[in-house]
């Protein structure tokens, strides 16, 4: 192979590592004193990346099969691309504020660059690389806030139960290397045996993915680091990290594991239901409305696994659809609540009581993206989470269904409390009327009219379609 | 692109438009116009299929439009009306215009209230046209949170928890249609030529019994909590007892027959051997609701709790008429569903109305009200006669056409619950004349009553269309039997063999 | 044709008289809806005079029979082919002979209200009621199809209730109107169970087609008769409940309760409903299905001969203890209905057997007329005395002299005195009971005798019993509305008797001979002289004779007053039965049970969400403990379930 | 000479696996903690490094992978402390039981 074929292949991480050496550049001149020109440099680059994702991409697998591409891999980084662009946009003012704009972008572009080498990885290491590339930084973003406790509390949070997921996970691949011999994708899809050696190495190193998704029982970090970080760093985890996290998940599941499909559909079932169960259960009761995200994600990945168990190319289609519209969802009710929590410093439910009264616009919005997660019609969501039920009940089992069921009322149940303070609910405290700029007002634009327009989107599924794993 | 998407589309613009202008009036008057536009679209539609039809095509679904929406899962936009549904978009069209109508005079937040309503409309008559079991369930859908907002923002009482209630209680029920239409589109793979959603093409496969069995009572008892089956009923009361009038009407007049339709054209249309076999049930349980609902409405003091219990009585008539498996019942239940919904609307807006007016909906705090409101009285009145199944009235034909029907199944078994059946219209003529006799007839207990005004014109043209509509089906059902006939017998035909 | 066009006509213009008078709402002047009934009514009257004579002379007998004919027809509602609702009007001669009667007496109604109502605020909606249920009462008469008759059946309900229900301002006025509405209800529920029964045996609900089916052996007939429940067969079980729906219109035993409480309507309104037409509905009924009681199921016509005799003397004993005329009315009125009802039921098929059925049709022709009158009579006394108890009035007989003279006409009419018409009818019945059912015969003899008893009591204590004070001012100056119906009636009261009824009315149609026979309508005769008599001498003049006798009675005369206490019965079996021990019940366990589970299910998952908190303890440590044992428990797992 | 078969080795590695998570659980000073997961990590170390060495001795994978993770956890550490040193500025402690402000 051509050795330019194989960095056209790179193009995507490419991009990436260019802006961040152009960030490093910026940070030795003190072109970041004025933040505002800085961000809009910044975000005309992202923006730039995100429509650079869209030229013809090459596919392939370079140097000797460790690096692969393919159009599925090609639309993941450019959805994962997009939700950066957004995230980036909605968090302006509070990146305007903190002085720590390169670092903070430093560090998201790395994060970034860690999940596109995890999506295009074709050997174990490269996995672990990108696997450690990608949670570090956002470690470091947890803490980025370094003047307040939580933040901090929430960096060291992560940072340990990393470690310690690490090294769980190393443990599984070594035993997996014992078992197997040859770490690159191929060679461990043919070769696994279902033999205790392997079966206990896959389930160890399942647990390090299902801990970057943050599925029950390896989710406890997720609330309390949604809660301290700062908001536009856990919209980068609640949506970036995890839709990385479910893309990888659901590669390692489909190419590596194929020889033991029907013990990791057994597994991922259990863990769906629990995810599932727990998250709803666990939302019923959050006050703050970033737990509550933190919640509603973990039982929203749990309807992801349940699809992920059609363990078929409808599958894989449902779940990048349901991802794309689950990240647009989760920017709108993240960037909101950024925006009022920036100028209020309210971040409860309680305080969001009678938000139609006094912000109209941002409780319309939010409803939307509510009513999106919730999989209530016209919204986009209910699509997204009616293909990923479909595809998952083609081999999914019926116990999983019963309770996939039931877990569709909780989480309505769940929303709706959310509409019921916007609406109905007389408010308490007397909420200002929040004047998001104009950043933050295009993200709000952009994904409410996704999420309504990805009603009638059949083509983008049908692409999805098209496109070969 | 037929004329049916036409009625999606209407009412959905009729929704966005009318968030534009600024006065209540603009709004309220668009949304008139719209629903008005709905309502002659719908007459028109009845118009041409009765030409289609007389012009002697025996095509199953007329207007029909299928047009790819998700081809990878085999989803279309899949469209049609036979008579059944058509009489259903007609039912649609009259309790919207009346509902409109009677929310006139509503104060806060007019543009939202419309909004939803026109909400509502579009999932109703998406759902009563669509042919494609997706697509139905995107509408049946549609249809469950617009209620929620309509009785948690404009409602009365314990609204919040009533409102979640009902949500949720929907939300559960939405959710087993969902796993029964599932379980549908995979076995038609396995058992038919590919997976397919279409309602025509499923009905051309026969699923083996015990698949059948699964999904029957999954889509049934999920359509059943719609048709507040006994015993997934309770949203009803507490739901129409906090609503908002027009969500009432809503409620049950349109909601309520979601399910009923969807118990007919999916339960047992598609799974016509579970039906044979299971429908016993539903059979017992549709006569506990007809007794037992009856009597629960005896005690009840509050108009809307009365008429909401009553409601699930009645709506257990139209379970019974599916359940018995009669081409008679069938066409009874059918006619059941319009008339209960023309006929429970009226009754709402009449509860409403009172209760604008007086603030109070306890019958034993009324009365007198024939002499203070005559024209509302006599609006009660005449709700009260045809839901006593007073001849004349829609109500009559249509518990008849059942009963005839569920007497032509031989059998003790089936014998006894038609009895109960008929023996509800006893307890029905009690209740109701109770109601009659403490709240609209006697003599004004409260002073404040004296000074009360009669209808509006709006709540008058409201009710003069409801009446209209119950009389016409009372006086001339066989105009209506001639619409439905052959289309019940398409379904009877796929029981029978 | 034209009499069929004047047949529709007659049906449709009540029906026209009541939408316009209905609908116009307040534009229309009170004036004006009167005169639209009225005027209606009598054109009505004239139309059905001339299709009666059409029917009878102008066509006339074929071969001796009138046979029916069948005006029109169309298909109103099809179940399924072969049973379905038609709508038509028949012509035979009991449907005409009602004709008559119904149009006569709810003309004279009308033009009575004119006077009584005077002054009555809603005095529209009273006539557009009457018009509706001169409608229904004559589409009732006419139907061709038993659902069809099923249809007017409730119509003529609603209709009586909403007359009883006119003074609704009246608490009592509204108990008796549901009273009436809902014990009718409850028969109509048998008689619905009933003709489902007929009509699927008979795979038809038309009239003419159920008699020929249900009285020649056939696949209908064996099926009905074939198949039983409760060792009665189908048919008898249908017909049974057919006769409950009968029994329930005519207040006949135990479904009697509501007519006495109907009272409480206006006075013309018993007269028309509750004693000419609608209470005689029962008694049509089962004379339209005459040929299948008496062919295919006598039992059941011997059942209905014993109910209807009980009815007769049990309502004559409570009417000899009341003291409301309106009341001692309608017991009478139950009690001759009892008469019909009994005249059929001994009755039966073929020749010789069948003088009970025209006896029985003779009696509710001539009975329509006297007791209307009575009705009148009282109402007019009721309302220049403006009370009902008899305490409250006497030595009316000066004050007004045609009321007085109708009154004492009507009485010897209904007392059976030669040659006024009742003489003829109840010697009619009689006779058919001597020979069909002696032992109903005695207490039909005793009864009569009971009847000109209690009337008399009745005529005395209202006209007599008190000196008549002279300078009583004449109440009946310029009634002529009230007058003129009195007299007329009066004239029908006297004369209908005479008309050779079983020439035109029989079960086959042939003309057959009332037999009067001089030796055996002594006895009866007799004994209504008796009877008056002895209430001359109790209630001529003021004197405590009554008063002893009532002692002498004791609690027999209490247990009559207070009507064998049924309505207490009833009032337990509704209240205590229905509401406390099964609608207070269904309430409760709907909120409690059904709608507990419900609620409960919400606030389990709340409480366990509430438990389960403390895994999310904060601790790290923790944290990476449940990872870790979720590694572990899923390879053992994983490990037990493959390995 | 004869050599220690893989047994023991695997044995040691799994043994220095379970002290290191034992360490990890019951440690309370962070510090102390990361060398904990440091512990982890050496047994996956020798892992590799022993079955490379006896199982597929013809390639150098397994020796490779410790490289990088040995390389990874010095990064991880610096990290790690340098967040810790934050939370001491914070908490005025680095007792794990101390950070739990957010629970529930």
């Amino acid at each position: 192979m051509m050795i330019n074929e194989s960095l056209l292949l790179l193009r995507y991480e490419g991009i990436i590592v260019f802006m961040i050496f152009v960030l490093f550049v910026l940070n030795l001149t003190d072109f970041d004193k004025k933040p505002s020109r800085f961000l809009n440099v910044v975000n005309a680059m992202l923006f730039i990346n995100f429509i650079a994702g869209f030229l013809p991409m090459p596919e392939g697998s370079a140097f000797q099969g460790f690096f692969r591409s393919s159009g599925i891999i090609a639309l993941e980084k450019n959805v994962l691309n997009l939700g950066i662009l957004l995230i980036s946009l909605s968090g302006y003012n509070w990146v305007a504020k903190s002085r720590k704009a390169v670092e903070y972008y430093i560090l998201l572009l790395s994060s970034l660059l860690g999940l596109f080498v995890m999506l295009s990885s074709g050997h174990i290491l490269v996995l672990y690389l990108g696997l450690e590339l990608s949670s570090l930084p956002m470690a470091a973003l947890a803490a980025l806030n370094t003047n307040s406790q939580k933040s901090s509390e929430a960096g060291v949070k992560y940072i340990l139960s990393s470690a310690f997921s690490t090294g769980v996970t190393l443990f599984g691949i070594s035993l997996l290397y014992g078992a197997v011999g040859d770490l690159s994708f191929q060679s461990i899809s043919q070769h696994l045996q279902p033999n205790a050696l392997s079966l206990m190495a896959c389930i160890f190193m399942l647990s390090g993915f299902a801990f970057k998704v943050s599925v029950v029982p390896f989710h406890f970090w997720t609330a309390d680091v949604y809660e301290g970080a700062p908001t536009s760093v856990s919209n980068f985890y609640a949506v970036i990290s995890k839709g990385a996290g479910i893309f990888v998940l659901m590669t390692v599941l489909y190419s590596l594991f194929k020889n033991i499909t029907e013990i990791w559909l057994y597994t991922i079932s259990i863990l769906a239901a629990l995810s599932m169960t727990i998250g709803n259960l666990f939302a019923l009761r959050q006050n703050n409305f970033k737990r509550f995200l933190a919640f509603s994600s973990i039982a929203q990945v749990g309807f992801v696994l349940v699809g992920i168990t059609s363990a078929s190319k409808v599958g894989i289609d449902s779940v990048i659809y349901f991802v794309i519209i689950y990240l647009l969802s989760n920017v709108v009710l993240f960037s909101v609540i950024e925006a009022i929590s920036d100028k209020t410093g309210k971040e409860k439910i309680s305080d969001l009581k009678g938000l139609y009264k006094t912000n109209p616009l941002f409780s319309i919005v939010m409803t939307i993206a509510l009513f999106s997660l919730a999989g209530v019609p016209p919204t986009a969501g209910f699509f997204g989470k009616f293909f990923l039920l479909t595809s998952g009940m083609g081999a999914g089992s019926y116990i999983l269904i019963g309770i996939t069921a039931i877990n569709l009322v909780l989480s309505l149940y769940n929303y709706l409390r959310i509409v019921k303070a916007f609406f109905i609910d007389k408010e308490e405290a007397e909420m200002p009327l929040v004047k998001g700029n104009w950043q933050t007002s295009l993200v709000l634009l952009a994904c409410g009219c996704g999420i309504l327009v990805l009603t009638f989107a059949g083509g983008l599924y049908h692409f999805i379609d098209t496109l070969n794993f | 692109m037929s004329i049916l998407t036409l009625l999606i589309i209407c009412p959905l613009l009729t929704s966005v438009l009318l968030l534009l202008p600024k006065s209540d009036k603009g709004t309220k008057s668009i949304a008139l116009i719209g629903s008005i536009i709905q309502i002659a679209l719908t007459g028109y539609i009845t118009f041409l299929y009765q030409a289609i039809r007389s012009a002697g095509d025996k095509s199953q679904m007329l207007f029909e439009s299928n047009i790819v929406w998700f081809s990878t899962l085999h989803i279309n936009f899949h469209t049609g009306v036979d008579g059944i549904s058509l009489v259903m978009m007609l039912l649609t069209g009259f309790v919207v215009l009346a509902g409109v109508l009677v929310s006139w005079n509503i104060k806060n937040q007019v543009k939202e209230f419309f909004f939803f309503i026109m909400l509502l409309s579009t999932g109703a008559f998406g759902f009563f046209m669509s042919l494609d079991l997706f697509m139905l369930f995107f509408f049946l859908e549609i249809a469950v949170v617009p209620k929620y907002m309509l009785i948690g923002i404009w409602g009365s009482g314990k609204k919040e928890n009533n409102a979640m209630k009902l949500a949720l209680m929907l939300m559960a029920g939405s959710a087993m249609v969902f796993l029964g239409i599932v379980g549908i589109y995979f076995a038609s793979g396995y058992f038919g030529p590919h997976n397919t959603w279409d309602i025509l093409e499923l009905s051309k496969i026969h699923l083996p019994a015990e698949i059948q069995r699964v999904i029957y009572v999954l889509t049934f008892v999920g359509f059943g909590v719609f048709t507040a089956m006994f015993p997934f009923h309770t949203w009803a009361p507490d739901g129409h007892s906090s609503a908002p009038t027009a969500a009432s009407m809503f409620l049950a007049g349109i909601s309520m027959k979601l399910g009923g339709y969807g118990c007919l054209r999916v339960a047992t249309y598609l799974m016509p051997t579970a039906a044979k076999e299971l429908s016993w049930i539903f059979i017992i349980l549709a006569s506990i609701a007809i007794v037992y609902g009856a009597f629960a409405t005896l005690m009840q003091k509050d108009l809307k709790y009365m008429n909401a219990y009553s409601s699930v009585s009645h709506c257990g008539f139209v379970v019974l008429g599916i359940a018995m498996l009669t081409k008679t019942a069938f066409a009874g239940a059918v006619m059941q569903m319009v008339s209960h919904g023309l006929m429970t609307a009226l009754f709402f807006a009449a509860i409403g109305m009172i209760y604008d007016r007086t603030h109070t909906r306890m019958s034993d705090q009324l009365g007198g009200m024939l002499k203070q409101l005559p024209f509302i009285g006599t609006a009660f009145i005449i709700a009260g006669l045809c839901s006593l199944g007073l001849p004349g009235f829609s109500g009559f034909v249509s518990e008849m056409t059942i009963f005839t029907g569920s007497w032509e199944k031989a059998g003790l078994f089936y014998r006894v619950a038609t009895i109960l059946a008929c023996a509800s219209i006893v307890i029905t003529a009690v209740y109701i004349l109770r109601a009659v006799g403490k709240a609209i007839w006697g003599t004004v207990t409260n002073k404040t009553y004296l000074m009360l005004t009669d209808a509006t014109w709006s709540e008058r043209a409201a009710t003069i269309l409801l009446v209209v509509g119950i009389v016409i089906i009372g006086v001339a059902p066989f105009l209506f039997i001639r619409l439905i006939e052959p289309d019940v017998q398409y379904i009877i035909n796929r029981i029978i063999l | 044709m034209n009499s069929d066009i004047y047949i529709l006509l007659i049906l449709l213009l009540p029906l026209l008289s009541f939408l316009f008078i209905g609908l116009s709402g307040r534009k229309l002047s009170t004036g004006m809806a009167v005169s639209v009934g009225c005027l209606t009514l009598i054109t009505t009257l004239i139309f059905s005079i001339a299709v009666a004579f059409d029917y009878f002379f102008v066509k006339g007998s074929v071969g001796g029979v009138y046979a029916p004919q069948i005006v029109a027809r169309f298909e109103w509602l099809r179940f399924s082919p072969g049973m379905s609702i038609d709508l038509g009007l028949i012509v035979d001669p009991i449907s005409v002979m009602m004709l008559l009667v119904i149009t006569c007496i709810s003309t004279m109604v009308n033009i009575f209200s004119i006077g009584y109502m005077k002054g009555e605020e809603r005095l529209k909606s009273y006539y557009a009621y009457l018009s509706l249920f001169t409608f229904s009462m004559l589409g009732l008469v006419l139907s061709i199809n038993i659902f069809q008759m099923y249809i007017f059946w409730e119509l003529v309900g609603i209709s009586s209730f909403l007359l009883i229900g006119f003074f609704f301002n009246k608490p009592s006025a509204i108990a008796a109107a549901k009273k009436a509405f809902i014990v009718t209800r409850f028969a109509d529920f048998g008689f619905l169970i009933g003709i489902l029964i007929l009509g699927t045996g008979a795979k038809t609900f038309d009239f003419l087609t159920l008699i020929d089916r249900l009285t020649h052996p056939g696949v209908a007939l064996d099926s009905l008769t074939g198949s039983g429940f409760l060792g009665m067969s189908c048919l008898t079980w249908a017909l049974i409940l057919v006769f409950m729906g009968g029994a329930g219109k005519s207040a006949m035993f135990p479904l009697h309760i509501w007519l006495p409480d109907a009272m409480e309507g206006p006075t013309p309104v018993s007269a028309l409903i509750h004693a000419a037409t609608m209470v005689v509905a029962g008694v049509f009924l089962v004379a339209r299905l005459f040929p299948i009681y008496s062919i295919s199921a006598p039992e059941v016509l011997q059942g209905i001969a014993y109910i209807g005799s009980f009815t007769a003397l049990f309502s004559a004993l409570i009417a000899c203890a009341q003291t409301d005329i309106k009341k001692v009315l309608a017991y009478s009125t139950i009690s001759q209905i009892g008469f019909m009802m009994f005249a059929l039921g001994v009755a039966g098929w073929g020749e010789g057997h069948d003088e009970g059925f025209t006896a029985s049709m003779f009696h509710l022709f001539t009975h329509a007329f006297f007791k209307a009158l009575l009705f009148l009579c009282a109402g007019s006394v009721i309302h220049a005395v403006h009370s009902n108890e008899m305490k409250d009035m006497g030595g009316l007989r000066k004050s007004m002299p045609i009321t007085h003279i109708t009154f004492l006409l009507a009485c010897l009419a209904i007392a059976g005195i030669p040659p006024f018409s009742g003489f003829f009818s109840k010697e009619a019945i009689l006779s058919a009971a001597a020979h069909g059912n002696p032992p109903v015969f005695y207490v039909g003899l005793f009864t009569s005798a009971l009847t000109s008893f209690y009337m008399f009591r009745l005529y005395f204590s209202i006209f007599w019993s008190k000196p008549v004070d002279a300078h009583a001012h004449n109440h009946e100056k310029g009634q002529w509305a009230m007058n003129i119906p009195l007299i007329l009636l009066a004239i029908g009261a006297v004369l209908a008797g005479l008309i050779p009824f079983g020439k035109y009315v029989s079960a086959t149609g042939k003309a057959i001979e009332l037999p009067i026979h001089v030796m055996f309508s002594v006895l009866p005769v007799c004994l209504g002289l008796g009877g008056i008599l002895v209430a001359a001498f109790m209630y001529k003049k003021q004197n405590e004779i009554p008063q002893k006798v009532t002692k002498l009675l004791g609690n027999f005369y209490e247990a009559a007053y207070k009507k064998f206490f049924i309505d207490e019965i009833y009032l337990f079996l509704t209240h205590k039965v229905i509401f406390n021990l099964i609608g207070r019940p269904a309430a409760w366990f709907d909120r409690n049970v059904v709608d507990g589970m419900i609620q409960r299910t919400g606030s389990t998952s709340v409480n366990t969400s509430n438990a389960i908190k403390n895994l999310q303890s904060g601790k790290l440590q923790g944290y990476t403990m449940y990872f870790l044992g979720g590694v572990i428990v899923l390879v053992v797992l994983i490990l037990i379930k493959f390995l | 000479m004869e050599q220690v078969p893989l047994a023991h080795m695997l044995i040691l590695s799994t043994i220095l696996f379970f002290i290191g998570i034992y360490g990890f659980f019951t440690r309370r000073n962070m510090i102390t903690m990361l060398m904990s997961t440091e512990l982890i990590l050496n047994s996956v170390n020798i892992n590799f490094v022993a079955f490379n060495r006896y199982l597929y001795p013809h390639q150098l994978e397994g020796i490779f992978f410790t490289l990088f993770i040995i390389a990874v956890a010095a990064s991880e550490v610096s990290l790690a402390v340098a967040i810790i040193i934050n939370i001491y500025r914070k908490f005025k402690t680095i007792d794990i039981e101390e950070t739990d402000t957010m629970k529930y």
